[in-house]
């Protein structure tokens, strides 16, 4: 079964590789892709276990399908909280508006790499930053003002769940 | 066919390098033979190459990559540049080949790493001997730095701070010429050196050219330690072990008098160095306080390195100021004098090791007895000592025969007395060394014990170190005696021809 | 349009000048890193820009990129000193 | 040539002037041996921007072919190009010998740089400061 | 000293000022520098090699011996820190475990060899870090697209700009992220030093190798022109195919000599708990 | 089109120099950092929006794909931008640094 | 008068036998075998000399040239008759003295020997070297080999006067020749652009008067060996070392191997023409007028005996040096046979103070209070040897003295005419106490009352055999005076 | 090239040079220094040096600072000057 995982993973993050490696290199001679094979494969063989451990490829796919449903929303809440900052920053009676504070709350994510996703949309987002993330969902978010606060967890958790099948 | 000798000569010790360096993990036992084997090929060749070019009297180039001259890079072995090749690889070789013991005592699990390092330090000097391109010759330079740097900064407790201290000057030094090549590249657009020796003479009022000048002579002296710039040497190479130092100290400012010497004559021509400019009065007189220096130095030190590595600076005050008199005897005695004093440095700190291995220490006063316990190695020392105060029939003497010569024929006769200063305050050193290990009576350090008693030496039993320690040794105190005897042909034949025709 | 992105380039190259400001003055470390952290991002866009500038932009991508990746482990390698060990003063009352 | 353009027309050889006094004075007056280290850095690079300096040239490209024909409008560096031919034209391509050059200068750099440190630690280990003039001190006390 | 330093350096600038005065224009096509030798380069490189990137044909085949001795400088350096600060293995006084599920510490004094890792068992370094998952997954997530990426900067220096000495830094540098997002230990479980010292000697050895190998082949050392048989292909593609055979060298010693440097730096020499 | 990627550009270049202004203005590192990490991020995938638009004018092949690479870019830095940004964060709460907050001014703003 | 060349490896082969012995002699751990190595090696070269005295005699020249080491100058041999002369001296004392180590180390069980006879070998190498070198280069190296070589036998003891004393005699010898006579054979070289000894000299023609002077005072005082005044200091130091090597040493190859150097240089280099026509002899003949007077003088102070014979050699050698300073034909010839004539004399008086010491271990001239009695042989000779030395019949030093007053005479310079007798009354004066001393008085102790215990049969034979050459010569000087005359003859001829 | 960008980014070079000398605390100056490459790797690129921005953005940003960080934390921050 392990050798079987391994292998599959193989196979996934090979394809993936020769993916990117036909967008770096944009020749297609068979000359450049027999190297870009011969590279894929040697990566591939070197990091299959650490970074897809358990690969399920259909899942993979659902993953990243519900993936890029969800960036375009998050573009644009990083947008508005962006104009937020931006007119935080920008505002002459700034010291009076921001007010710094962090907030603590336990997430229900319990996937890791949901977290993560979790964790960095939170911190992509302007006006809050992840300080700490436990291995059990536990974060502190630094936060520059209430208005940024308070967004927190809400919608964008129940998204990232989504994702993440939970 | 091509000659690939010039080509073999470098790449040789480089694969060996390689291979040593993997072999450091794999089977250490294999590191010291296959570094032996690489740098007899390498001195076989060399001395081929000497034959080669001593027989049709024309220089050899190769041509890397196939590439001809301004475009590629190549190697050019003239006379000069063979002779000091020869010089390179065999006191790199015999030097290995007695530090067999020292590097298996004092890096037990680092050997590998050493006769790596070691090797590379060689092919660096190799190729800035035989190298026709100013560029190359800044990176050859650069790996017989950082190699340089690696094997003196594991020596005694103080050697990272020494070895730190030489780095910075080092560094300063090679990026100075860096700097000098620039400025030439910026004044002609040519990195090869015969092609730059071709253009510079139409461009001789530049002032570009002039500042090339300039700075890449500071930077090589830097890194030959002259002296107001000396500060690095002495702290760096009485610091490292003695394995490091039987290399390093023989060759490292000898390659560089050697450079400059190329860079003076073939590069910047005769004409342009003592005519056009007129620095060389000025660098004779720099060269004079060097040789002072050191020897006043050389005399306040209690510690036997300490006061080699003085005596090496005041020995490149003897090449700098022979060079810079200009005529044809000084010349003659600066490059006759890189060689003898490769193989007399060689020599002395080949003793150094013995007396260390001996000893444990170098310490002036621990020589003692040392006369009655180990004869052969003292005699082999004295003939190193008498050959650098300059005592016929040994080499040292006939470089400064030379010397002496060019600097009565260039009038410049603060240089002749300079010289022969030096030569006496050697002639106090050495006999005070000598007084010390003959006089007193022999302390075995090893086991305690005082079985000298009485006349020094009277009841000592003899204990020599090991064969394969003193034998080359020995080896080498008796070239000195064969350097000096054939000193005669290696000018008439070699240096002779090294020496442009300009020169009177 | 290209002249537009030279004079974009100008301008951002002094903007640039604000993060340098904190990362020389910045009183903390942190600061610093933060600092040399918004150069890196403002440099990959500069890199494009000159990219575009010379004509040659598919030339100057892989640099941004590289770049992108490598400013990441220089932040990161920077931080890590503080996970291992304490801050400044700290160290500096020890 | 007035005092203005002088300036301009060469800043580039003025600051490479400046960085390496910057990194000569790090190196010969600083006390810390770590800030002597970083000293040498910009002294290092201080040639490079030197040679990369005498590599550049008005109105010419980054010198690697151009495969296609050139595109109207691209490029404003390199007005020359516009006009020429299809044909490699020498004229047309920032000259690549210093580049090379400063490829193995800064492969040199980031070597030194290595062992410097490794020194530095060594001597850390040994002295417990990084402070030449407390180091010196130590050794004259024993 | 600082006084002599500042004396120095005011002379030097003063020197470097007034003769920098001399100069060509800047940027002036008709300077030497533009016009003795490098015309040839740029006219002829795609003839003489095939490669459109000049500096690469330059770099590694005009003056291909000078980049051999390049790589040979990093290999020295890495060998020079190995050498300089690389301690003996000792036996452990101290060794912490770390229960994951609880979190709790656990310090095994005086063990002769360490218990293996398993998944509730986690080996830990005294100076600890928990486990920060956003690094790690990060990092986890990008090692691979960095080394993929590396190995395209190796693969297309003909064509764009990279070529081994860059790609090799990267993908050293990848593997750096690795030991700094996790540990070092398990870096070095993965690409033990011995390895590492023996693939940067292996990369040189590619390179000097195939020069050696034009050496046997009856041509100049380096000289790719010589491999065209080998390869079956004219003699202008093997010096562009010798030129990659090259670089794949380069950036195999310089990836390894970034990492030995890299293990022996950040561990002071002991290589179990690094930056 | 050309238009779309001025204008692109031109918010990127207002986002940056926001956060360079937020680096200067906000009181301590934490604060600092909602500008310097997060208004860079997005000026930096403004810009290079515009940018990708603008090479996509000359519609080729290999154009796409710069434009792919040039979003790439873009994807890469919106990963390792926050990591690098929590890695900060981290950073300063290891180090004990108390985060300036409104009650306690000054604490660490210095 | 054109000398006739013969090409020949004998020269050097009679330098290099004594140093292929050194091997075996260091080899041998039997002492019988080790010391005949050594007779051996000095018979054959003694033998090797000897065959090329008829050639020599018949006014032909022996040259060999081992390397070439400069363009025009290399080590190279060359045998006249000034050369064949000195080397005859060496060679044939060395056996004698040999014989006489033997005794001496033996009977005093001194330690070392293998050391003692390496060394001594050495020595006699390059005295013969000096002897035979066709120029100042070859010279100058064999020169220079004989100091190092000697260091060793002077500091035989390895104690605290040892040490002194070595300082001492390196400081003044390497310091001479390094400092001095080295520059002078460059700057000589320089401008004359050989080295070769010639009959005129080269100077002539290529330097001026000031810089002759200056070139031949450094030469006189560089070859610091043969103690010219202000130099002479470290011969008395030099006493500490064992007899043999006082007596071969300081009565025969060092001294006078300076003597010799300074007289080649002053007739091969300097030139007798440029010495007259600058009148450097004059400043010459003064310096070495002092040296004799100053130090017959002092050798009167001295009690202990060595110390009194090493003044005594002091004064000797500068009659060699004025008898060159002289110019004249008979002054010359007389300086040259002095050479030989007070090698034979002071030979046996050092060999009897060293016996004197072997038997009783005294050292000092007034505790010999009626030795005569007890070692009549060795006083026997001891008293020809000074009437040797000091000049008078039947000793050989008459024959040079006679033709260094001729000398005087001849160029017609009373002053030193009296220097010269005046001196001789003066040595006179210190060996007289000597015997005096031994025969005539008696100690109060009666310490060496009508004992007759002589020194070891080794030692007393080769001072019996040396007095005896000693008084021949007196009788039969014609070996040594045609060489003398012949080396003058090839000066001034022509 | 570009002079108009060289100008700016020559100053900015320069700060940036003197500061990392002359901050009193090396990690500062290690941090320093990686904005120094940084800014190096810009000015090799405005002057058409791909392949020398190339490689100091890979040395400078993913080499020379991990490296400098890594002495400093096996030795010291403090520095007097």
């Amino acid at each position: 079964m392990k050798v079987q995982q391994r292998k599959s993973s193989f196979v996934i993050s090979f394809l993936i590789l020769l993916l990117f490696w036909v967008v770096f290199s944009g020749r297609f001679d068979l000359f450049h892709i027999s190297l870009g094979m011969v590279s894929c494969a040697i990566v591939s063989w070197f990091v299959s276990d650490l970074s897809i451990p358990n690969p399920r490829p259909m899942g993979i796919l659902r993953l990243w399908y519900n993936f890029f449903l969800y960036i375009p929303w998050l573009i644009w809440q990083i947008l508005l909280a962006n104009f937020h900052v931006m007119s935080l920053v920008l505002s002459p009676n700034m010291m009076e508006r921001i007010d710094p504070h962090i907030l603590r709350f336990r997430s229900r994510i319990r996937d890791e790499l949901g977290l993560v996703t979790f964790a960095n949309s939170i911190t992509l987002t302007p006006g809050t930053i992840t300080v700490h993330i436990s291995a059990y969902g536990d974060l502190s978010v630094h936060a520059i003002d209430k208005d940024s606060a308070a967004a927190l967890p809400g919608e964008m958790e129940e998204r990232v769940a989504r994702i993440f099948g939970e | 066919m091509v000659n690939t000798l010039p080509a073999l000569v470098i790449i040789v010790p480089l694969l060996a390098a390689l291979m040593v360096a993997a072999a450091g993990f794999i089977d250490k036992r294999a590191c010291f033979p296959v570094a032996v084997a690489a740098l007899s090929v390498s001195f076989l060749g060399a001395a081929a190459l000497l034959v080669q070019v001593v027989n049709t009297g024309l220089a050899i180039e190769y041509r890397f990559a196939g590439w001809a001259a301004p475009m590629g890079i190549v190697y050019v072995i003239d006379h000069l540049s063979a002779l000091v090749l020869v010089v390179i690889t065999a006191v790199s070789l015999v030097n290995l080949v007695s530090s067999k013991q020292t590097i298996h005592r004092e890096f037990a699990d680092k050997e590998g790493a050493f006769i790596s390092l070691y090797v590379l330090f060689t092919a660096g000097l190799i190729g800035m001997t035989a190298t026709g391109d100013a560029f190359n010759l800044y990176v050859l330079l650069e790996i017989a730095s950082l190699s340089g740097y690696a094997l003196i900064g594991l020596g005694k407790a103080r050697a990272p701070l020494a070895t730190l201290n030489y780095l910075f000057l080092g560094t300063i030094g090679a990026t100075f010429y860096l700097l000098g090549v620039g400025y030439l590249y910026i004044a002609t657009g040519s990195l090869n050196m015969a092609d730059l020796a071709a253009i510079l003479p139409g461009m001789k009022d530049s002032g570009i050219v002039l500042f090339a000048f300039i700075i890449m002579l500071s930077g090589l002296f830097v890194k030959m330690a002259l002296f107001p710039v000396h500060g690095w040497l002495p702290g760096a190479y009485s610091q490292s072990s003695s394995a490091a130092a039987g290399l390093i100290a023989p060759l490292t400012t000898k390659v560089t008098v050697y450079i400059m010497v190329r860079i003076c004559l073939n590069l910047f021509s005769v004409d342009y160095t003592f005519h056009q400019l007129n620095v060389s009065d000025f660098l004779v007189w720099v060269a004079i306080a060097t040789i002072v220096f050191g020897s006043l130095s050389a005399l306040a030190q209690t510690d036997y390195k300490k006061m080699l590595t003085y005596i090496i600076i005041a020995e490149v005050g003897y090449m700098v100021g022979g060079f810079f008199l200009g005529n044809r005897m000084g010349m003659s005695g600066a490059i006759l004098h890189i060689v003898n004093d490769a193989v007399m440095t060689l020599c002395l700190f080949m003793a150094a090791g013995i007396f260390l291995w001996k000893t444990g220490s170098e310490e002036r006063g621990d020589l003692k007895g040392l006369f009655g316990s180990m004869p052969f190695t003292m005699a082999g020392f004295v003939l190193a000592g008498l050959s650098i105060i300059g005592v016929p029939p040994t080499c040292g003497f006939f470089s400064k025969w030379y010397l002496v010569s060019g600097g009565i024929a260039a009038g410049q006769y603060a240089f002749v007395a300079a010289l022969l200063f030096s030569s006496l305050v050697n002639a106090v050193l050495f006999f005070r060394l000598f007084e010390i290990s003959y006089f007193e009576p022999f302390i075995d350090h090893h086991h305690g014990s005082d079985d000298g008693g009485g006349h020094g030496g009277a009841g000592a039993v003899i204990q020599e170190a090991p064969m394969a320690m003193l034998v080359p040794f020995l080896f080498v105190s008796i070239m000195l005696l064969v350097l000096g005897i054939y000193s005669g042909r290696i000018v008439t034949n070699i240096i002779h021809f090294a020496i442009p025709a300009g020169v009177i | 349009m290209d002249t537009y992105i030279l004079y974009s380039a100008m301008a951002l190259s002094v903007f640039m000048a604000i993060p340098l400001y904190r990362s020389v003055v910045g009183p903390t470390v942190k600061d610093r890193i933060m600092g040399v952290n918004a150069i890196g991002s403002k440099t990959t866009v500069l890199l494009i820009m000159i990219g575009f500038i010379f004509g040659r932009v598919d030339m100057f991508i892989d640099i941004a990129l590289a770049y992108a990746l490598l400013n990441f482990i220089a932040v990161l390698a920077a931080s890590r000193y503080f996970h291992k060990r304490k801050g400044l003063y700290q160290e500096m009352d020890r | 040539m007035d005092f203005l353009t002088v300036l301009i027309s060469r800043a580039n050889y003025w600051a490479y002037i400046i960085l390496m006094m910057v990194g000569l004075y790090a190196m010969i007056a600083k006390n810390n041996l770590v800030k002597k280290i970083v000293g040498m850095s910009i002294f290092q690079t201080a040639v490079i921007l030197f040679y990369v300096s005498i590599g550049a040239k008005q109105g010419a490209t980054i010198p690697i072919l151009r495969h296609g024909p050139v595109p109207e409008g691209g490029g404003i560096a390199h007005a020359a190009l516009r006009h020429g031919t299809d044909a490699v034209q020498a004229v047309n391509y920032i000259n690549p010998l210093p580049h090379v050059l400063m490829l193995t200068a800064i492969v040199v750099g980031v070597a030194t740089l290595g062992v410097a440190l490794a020194l530095a630690i060594k001597v850390y280990k040994e002295y417990g400061t990084l402070e030449e003039n407390e180091i010196n001190q130590r050794l004259r006390r024993g | 000293m600082k006084l002599i330093g500042k004396m120095t350096i005011l002379l030097c600038g003063i020197l470097l000022i007034v003769f920098a005065n001399k100069f060509p224009e800047f940027g002036d096509p008709h300077s030497p520098a533009s016009t003795h030798l490098s015309p040839y380069y740029i006219e002829h490189t795609m003839a003489d090699t095939a490669v459109p990137n000049m500096v690469t044909s330059v770099l590694a085949d005009y003056r291909g011996y000078d980049t051999m001795f390049e790589t040979t400088v990093i290999l020295t350096a890495g060998l020079a820190c190995f050498f300089l600060l690389r301690l003996p293995e000792e036996e452990e006084k101290e060794i912490y475990f770390r229960h994951v599920p609880t979190g709790v510490t656990i310090r095994i004094e005086e063990c002769g060899a360490a218990p293996e890792d398993s998944d509730v068992f986690q080996r830990i370094d005294a100076q600890w870090v928990p486990r920060d998952i956003i690094i790690r997954s990060t990092s986890r997530l990008l090692m691979p697209f960095i080394q993929i990426f590396a190995l395209y900067v190796v693969a297309h220096g003909h064509h764009s700009p990279g070529g081994g000495f860059q790609g090799g830094v990267i993908l050293g540098a990848a593997v750096i992220l690795f030991a700094i997002s996790h540990n070092l230990r398990t870096t070095v479980a993965k690409i033990s030093e011995t390895s590492a010292a023996i693939m940067s000697a292996a990369g040189v050895f590619i390179y000097a190798g195939t020069g050696a190998l034009c050496v046997m082949l009856g041509e100049n050392f380096l000289n790719y022109g010589a491999l065209a048989p080998l390869l079956g292909t004219d003699r202008v593609m093997a010096r562009s195919h010798g030129i990659l055979i090259v670089e794949i060298g380069v950036a195999l010693a310089v990836m390894s000599v970034m990492i030995w440097i890299y293990y022996n730096l950040s561990s002071a020499g002991k290589q179990d708990e690094g930056l | 089109m050309n238009l779309i990627s001025v204008l692109l550009i031109a918010i990127g270049l207002f986002f940056f120099l926001g956060g360079s202004i937020g680096i200067i203005r906000l009181p301590d590192f934490y604060s600092r950092l909602h500008a310097a990490g997060m208004l860079d991020t997005m000026g930096l995938f403004l810009s290079m929006a515009g940018l990708a638009l603008y090479v996509l004018t000359d519609f080729t092949f290999a154009n796409v794909l710069v434009a792919i690479k040039i979003m790439l870019i873009v994807v890469f830095v919106f990963i390792t931008s926050p990591t690098a940004t929590h890695a900060i964060v981290d950073a300063g709460v290891r180090g004990f640094r108390e985060p300036w907050t409104k009650d306690k001014k000054g604490g660490s703003s210095i | 008068m054109t000398m006739e060349t013969v090409l020949s490896v004998k020269p050097f082969l009679a330098v290099l036998v004594s140093l292929v012995v050194i091997p075996f002699i260091v080899v041998s751990r039997n002492q019988n075998l080790r010391e005949s190595w050594t007779f051996i090696a000095g018979t054959i070269k003694f033998l090797l000399v000897l065959s090329m005295l008829p050639l020599v005699l018949k006014g032909k020249v022996i040259e060999y040239t081992v390397v070439q080491i400069f363009p025009d100058l290399g080590i190279a041999f060359r045998v006249d008759a000034f050369g064949m002369l000195f080397a005859l001296v060496a060679s044939s004392l060395w056996i004698v003295t040999s014989i006489y180590s033997l005794g001496y180390m033996r009977s005093l069980d001194e330690h070392s020997q293998t050391r003692y006879y390496s060394f001594f070998a050495v020595a006699l190498s390059a005295t013969i070297g000096v002897a035979f070198s066709a120029n100042l280069l070859t010279l100058y190296l064999f020169y220079e080999m004989l100091s190092l070589a000697t260091y060793p036998l002077v500091t035989h003891h390895q104690d605290r006067s040892a040490r002194t004393s070595g300082r001492k005699y390196l400081f003044y010898i390497l310091g001479g020749s390094i400092g001095l006579a080295l520059p002078a054979m460059l700057i000589t070289y320089h401008f004359t652009g050989t080295l070769d000894f010639a009959a005129h000299g080269v100077m002539a023609g290529h330097i001026n008067s000031g810089l002759a002077l200056v070139l031949s005072l450094m030469f006189l005082f560089g070859f610091a060996k043969v103690g010219i005044m202000p130099m002479h200091s470290w011969l008395p130091a030099a006493m500490v070392a064992p007899t043999p090597v006082s007596a071969l040493l300081h009565a025969v190859a060092v001294v006078k191997v300076g003597a010799f150097s300074v007289v080649r240089v002053f007739t091969g280099i300097v030139g007798v023409d440029t010495l007259a026509t600058f009148h450097i002899n004059g400043i010459i003949c003064a310096i070495a007028s002092i040296t004799v007077v100053v130090a017959s003088l002092i050798a009167l102070s001295q009690d202990e005996l060595k110390r009194r014979l090493a003044f005594s050699t002091i004064g000797q050698l500068s009659y060699i040096v004025l008898g060159i300073g002289l110019l004249s034909a008979s002054g010359m010839t007389g300086g040259m046979l002095h050479i030989a004539m007070h090698a034979f004399g002071k030979i046996t008086l050092f060999f009897c103070a060293g016996a004197i010491f072997c038997a009783t271990g005294i050292k000092n001239i007034s505790q010999m209070k009626g030795i005569g009695r007890q070692m009549p042989i060795t006083m026997t000779a001891f008293l020809i040897g000074s009437l040797s030395v000091v000049g008078l019949p039947p000793g050989g030093g008459f024959i040079s003295k006679w033709y260094l007053v001729m000398g005087t005479i001849e160029s017609g310079q009373m002053l030193l005419l009296l220097v010269l007798l005046g001196s001789s009354f003066l040595n006179a004066a210190y060996f007289f106490p000597v015997f005096y001393n031994a025969f005539f008085l008696s100690d109060p102790e009666m310490t060496f009352e009508n004992r007759v215990e002589e020194a070891p049969i080794w030692c007393v034979v080769p001072l019996t055999i040396t007095a005896g050459i000693s008084m021949v010569l007196f009788f039969y000087p014609q070996p040594f005076l045609n060489l003398a005359k012949l080396a003058v003859q090839s000066i001034n001829g022509g | 090239m570009i002079w108009q960008l060289d100008l700016i980014i020559l100053v900015l070079v320069i700060v940036c040079a003197i500061a990392a000398i002359n901050v009193k605390d090396l990690l500062s100056a290690a941090i320093l220094l990686g904005a120094y490459s940084f800014l190096l790797c810009l000015l090799w690129a405005i002057m058409g040096a791909v392949d020398v921005a190339f490689t100091e953005a890979t040395v400078g940003a993913g080499v020379s600072t991990v490296f400098c960080v890594s002495a400093v934390f096996h030795t010291t921050r403090r520095t007097t000057d």
